[in-house]
């Protein structure tokens, strides 16, 4: 196990100094791939995606006695839960109608009500009702969800596997 | 014995799949695509959405993704549960 | 440009990579990278049923006006199915090192408790 | 309108998925106020599903539709369009009759493991697990949407798989866990496969539509393909024989009540199966094999849990093996429905005079039907059973058990309802159901219901093998200062035990009331559901 790189101190300087420099970046893009979920490619699931590997990436390279501290199983757990409970609530929301209803689409400016003119245009971001407060519970479930079994199976493993 | 009987499994699925990868219609020509002419032509009018996609995956089908979120949290929850930890007499060999 | 079903011929022999390692390959973690092979055809089946000749992305932000776009639906299903497939995978894993755990192998062959 | 009722489908599967998201929040308060909420939210469950079934047998026995997201609740088609666009629901009496399935077992299931889980780590977990397949099992039975179906199948897998590795320090749940996950993951790639061609054939994904479309257009070789690719995935997770490997680990290795649960899995697997073979591909030449095929396997399943059965040791992995031995009846009896079916005039007016005529092909889908719900009660009660034993006897292996009657009574007298229930002994439930399907498969061949019968005399003698190690005889071991089993544990049991004598003693009722609109649901309600959707008749 030992010799696959990742232990508790981490990698290399190198390593961890590009780390240090690229995990703010890959936060931010993150954080806009989940907020531009509806104008542009990606959404929740990928932009949560994209910051779990940040976090994954600072597992490794800094090693599971470096994060610890920043990373808390229980917090993120908890965090998961709440995504899906808001992703949950957010469905709920529209229940007058019916599940699942998309009642802030279109009402007409305020919250994520502003409607779209038809046909190819830039895009606006404070449009699609639900849809982008959905893209956030989620993103904030996946990037806490996957960080957490990443962390739980990395020392884990090393913990249960061998007798 | 076991290994020929797999074979033979292995064999008949695998020309099972590639006749059903070429009696399907050709590529790039769908059959039928009214819903997804729906989607592409309402996405912006109801939901003022401009990614079509996040459109279908959170409102025309927002179900699959409640359902989706629900998988990835079971996954969450199944490999917590298995390493949590555990009480003095649930080691290695424990009571039934 | 013409390509027949060729696309999807693809697609399957991926799946049959896939069975072929989770059928005759002897190390669990094998077995999972077999199960992956075959999510991966299934998923590239799905997407692809969804092209239409010379179709752009079906995003408005980035479209030409009048251009025709491929089908939203099955870009839809299979990130579904990427993220049940990360689910999955995660928890055969898990298992797979607690098989460890106990066995102290990850040959099938030696793994045989359940039987009959 | 009753508003309840009518968002009932939906609730059915957003009530456990809230409690199931919430537990783990709610369990960090304490196991009482955990306890208390799952209590809640599976009491609000088994009503919803009750709601959902009284409303609907109530009824005019129309299918209901549920919209999801949609600007009205039942207008399942836009203006203009004849394909339906949003994910729907679709409740049948077939749906209705599996959500009560469900919510039996569930119950059960989850207020026995209030005590039998009361000493182990990681409960939160653990119900929040029970909960997400609880959710799953009802999205199977309620969605009409093909790749919804699919995801619930996968939530179904996940959580099962969760459940049945959850006691890690069992060497053999280990094993079990990873055989399960892949086989439960192949099952369900193969029916994302069918899906998916499904799709690209017809360009929708809704289950009535598809339906109609097979049914206008004929059945073509991708259409056949897709058919053998779900029944190849569903009769894997629904454990039927060539495809059972895993049935007897998962059933077996699962902690006791939640083994109850994965047979209302294997069963929501089941009722999928039939779905597919009434409802999408009910029309066309090729029915009768279908329904041959069907039988076969039956048969196969039958002989082979019986027999796999005489020979264990393992009390859990006996009683798992009877499990899978009697998913072959509900098998034989809507195999034999299928191939009497297609020999009839396909036309609803035609096979609507036999269902009131109580043709032997109805009588034996309603007997498969029946079985399903006394199966459920019989096998969650002998699980239940099961886990009270080896609680108190410290082991499995039957070889080392004995003489538990002189000190656990109760379990001993539930254990005999159940064991003699299973084993179609007349005045309970298993008796009911299985003579319908001896009836009725004699008239097709009395080969099928010899092999039948047998095989039921056969699991007599299995049980009584099991009673006599486990109760009877001196007490050995653990056993000679064994306990009762607590009231937490006792309850459930009584419960399902008095399920079963009910259905025993008035089967006539419970069959006339739930069971014929379940069986009219598939026997000739293919138009009504498509109409439901689409319109028209």
């Amino acid at each position: 196990m030992g010799g696959c790189g990742m232990n508790q101190d981490g990698m290399s300087v190198i390593v961890r100094t590009v780390t240090r420099f690229v995990y703010g970046l890959i936060l931010v893009f993150g954080f806009y791939v989940i907020m531009h979920g509806h104008l542009t490619p990606g959404g929740g699931f990928q932009g949560g995606a994209v910051v779990a590997s940040a976090f994954a990436l600072l597992l490794v390279a800094l090693g599971t006695a470096g994060v610890k501290g920043h990373l808390n199983k229980h917090l993120l757990q908890s965090l998961e839960e709440v995504g899906a409970l808001a992703f949950l609530g957010l469905a709920f929301a529209g229940i007058g109608t019916a599940f699942f209803y998309n009642l802030l689409a279109n009402t007409g400016g305020g919250f994520f009500g502003v409607g779209v003119p038809a046909g190819p245009n830039a895009g606006v971001l404070n449009a699609g009702g639900l849809v982008p407060l959905m893209n956030w519970a989620v993103g904030l479930k996946v990037m806490t969800g996957i960080a957490c079994i990443v962390i739980v199976m990395l020392v884990g493993a090393r913990k249960e596997g061998t007798e | 014995m076991r290994k020929a009987l797999l074979l033979v499994c292995f064999l008949f699925v695998t020309a099972f799949l590639l006749l059903a990868a070429t009696s399907t219609r050709p590529f790039g020509t769908p059959n039928e695509a009214a819903m997804d002419d729906y989607f592409i032509a309402n996405a912006q009018g109801e939901i003022a959405v401009n990614n079509v996609v996040t459109a279908v995956v959170f409102d025309y089908r927002g179900f699959d993704t409640l359902g989706e979120a629900t998988v990835l949290f079971t996954a969450v929850i199944s490999v917590l549960a298995l390493f949590r930890k555990r009480r003095e007499d649930e080691q290695w060999g424990g009571a039934a | 440009m013409n390509v027949g079903n060729f696309p999807f011929v693809i697609a399957a022999l991926l799946v049959v990579f896939g069975l072929y390692a989770l059928l005759f390959k002897r190390n669990l973690i094998k077995m999972v990278i077999g199960v992956s092979l075959v999510e991966t055809g299934v998923n590239l089946f799905l997407v692809m049923l969804g092209y239409r000749s010379d179709g752009a992305a079906p995003i408005y932000t980035y479209a030409n006006a009048g251009e025709r776009m491929v089908l939203p639906t099955p870009q839809a299903l299979t990130l579904t199915s990427i993220v049940i497939g990360l689910a999955t995978t995660a928890l055969l894993l898990s298992f797979a090192v607690f098989v460890h755990g106990h066995y102290g192998t990850l040959d099938v062959r030696k793994i045989k408790e359940l039987r009959g | 309108m009753n508003t309840l009722a009518t968002h009932a489908p939906v609730l059915l599967i957003a009530v456990p998925l809230l409690g199931a998201f919430a537990t783990p929040l709610v369990g960090k308060l304490g196991r009482g106020a955990r306890d208390l909420f799952v209590g809640l939210i599976v009491a609000l469950t088994a009503a919803l599903a009750g709601l959902l079934a009284a409303d609907f047998f109530a009824g005019s026995g129309v299918p209901s539709i549920y919209v999801l997201g949609g600007q009205g609740l039942s207008i399942p088609l836009p203006s203009g369009m004849t394909v339906p666009i949003r994910i729907l629901f679709e409740v049948d009496g077939m749906s209705a009759f599996m959500t009560l399935i469900t919510a039996l077992v569930t119950l059960a299931g989850a207020y026995f493991s209030f005590s039998y889980w009361r000493e182990r780590s990681g409960g939160s977990m653990y119900f929040s697990l029970l909960l997400l397949l609880t959710a799953g099992i009802f999205g199977m039975e309620l969605t009409g949407d093909m790749f919804n179906f699919f995801v619930f199948l996968e939530i179904t897998s996940i959580a099962a798989c969760g459940l049945i590795g959850f006691r890690v320090w069992l060497k053999k749940s280990q094993e079990a866990g990873f055989k399960v996950m892949t086989l439960y993951t192949l099952s369900g790639l193969f029916v994302l496969l069918a899906v998916a061609l499904l799709y690209g054939q017809h360009g929708a994904l809704n289950m009535a539509f598809i339906a109609s479309q097979i049914g206008t257009l004929g059945v073509t070789v991708v259409d056949k393909i897709a058919l053998g690719l779900l029944l190849t995935g569903l009769a894997m997770k629904a454990g039927a024989v060539p495809m059972h490997m895993w049935a007897p680990d998962a059933y077996g290795e699962a902690p006791a009540p939640t083994s109850a649960i994965l047979v209302a899995n294997s069963q929501a697997s089941l009722y999928a199966v039939f779905r597919v073979l009434f409802t999408l591909f009910g029309i066309g030449a090729s029915i009768a094999t279908n329904g041959w095929i069907l039988i076969v396997l039956a048969v196969l399943t039958i002989f082979v849990g019986v027999t796999m059965a005489l020979v264990q040791n393992d009390l859990k992995r006996l009683i798992a093996y009877g499990a899978v031995s009697q998913i072959g009846y509900m098998l034989l009896g809507v195999g034999v429905g299928l191939v009497r079916r297609a020999s009839l005039v396909v036309g609803g007016a035609a096979l609507a005079d036999k269902a009131t005529a109580l043709d032997y092909g109805f009588v034996a889908m309603q007997g498969g039907i029946f079985h399903m719900l006394n199966d459920a009660a019989c096998i969650g009660l002998l699980f239940l059973t099961s886990g009270a034993v080896i609680r108190a006897s410290g082991t499995r292996d039957l070889n080392k058990m004995g003489g538990l009657a002189h000190r656990m009574k109760w379990t001993t007298v539930f254990f005999i309802i159940g064991a003699f229930a299973l084993a179609g002994i007349p005045p309970f439930n298993g008796f009911a159901s299985k003579f319908l399907i001896y009836e009725a498969s004699f008239k097709l061949s009395p080969f099928l219901s010899v092999i039948a019968i047998l095989s039921s005399i056969m699991l007599l003698a299995v049980f009584v093998k099991a009673f006599q190690g486990a109760f009877l005889g001196p007490k050995v071991g653990l056993a000679v200062d064994a306990e009762e089993a607590p009231l937490g544990m006792l309850v459930p049991m009584a419960v399902l035990a008095l399920v079963v004598i009910a259905f025993g003693l008035f089967p006539g009722f419970f069959v006339d009331t739930i069971v014929t609109p379940a069986a009219k649901a598939l026997w000739y309600g293919r138009d009504a559901y498509i109409g439901a959707v689409l319109g028209g008749g």
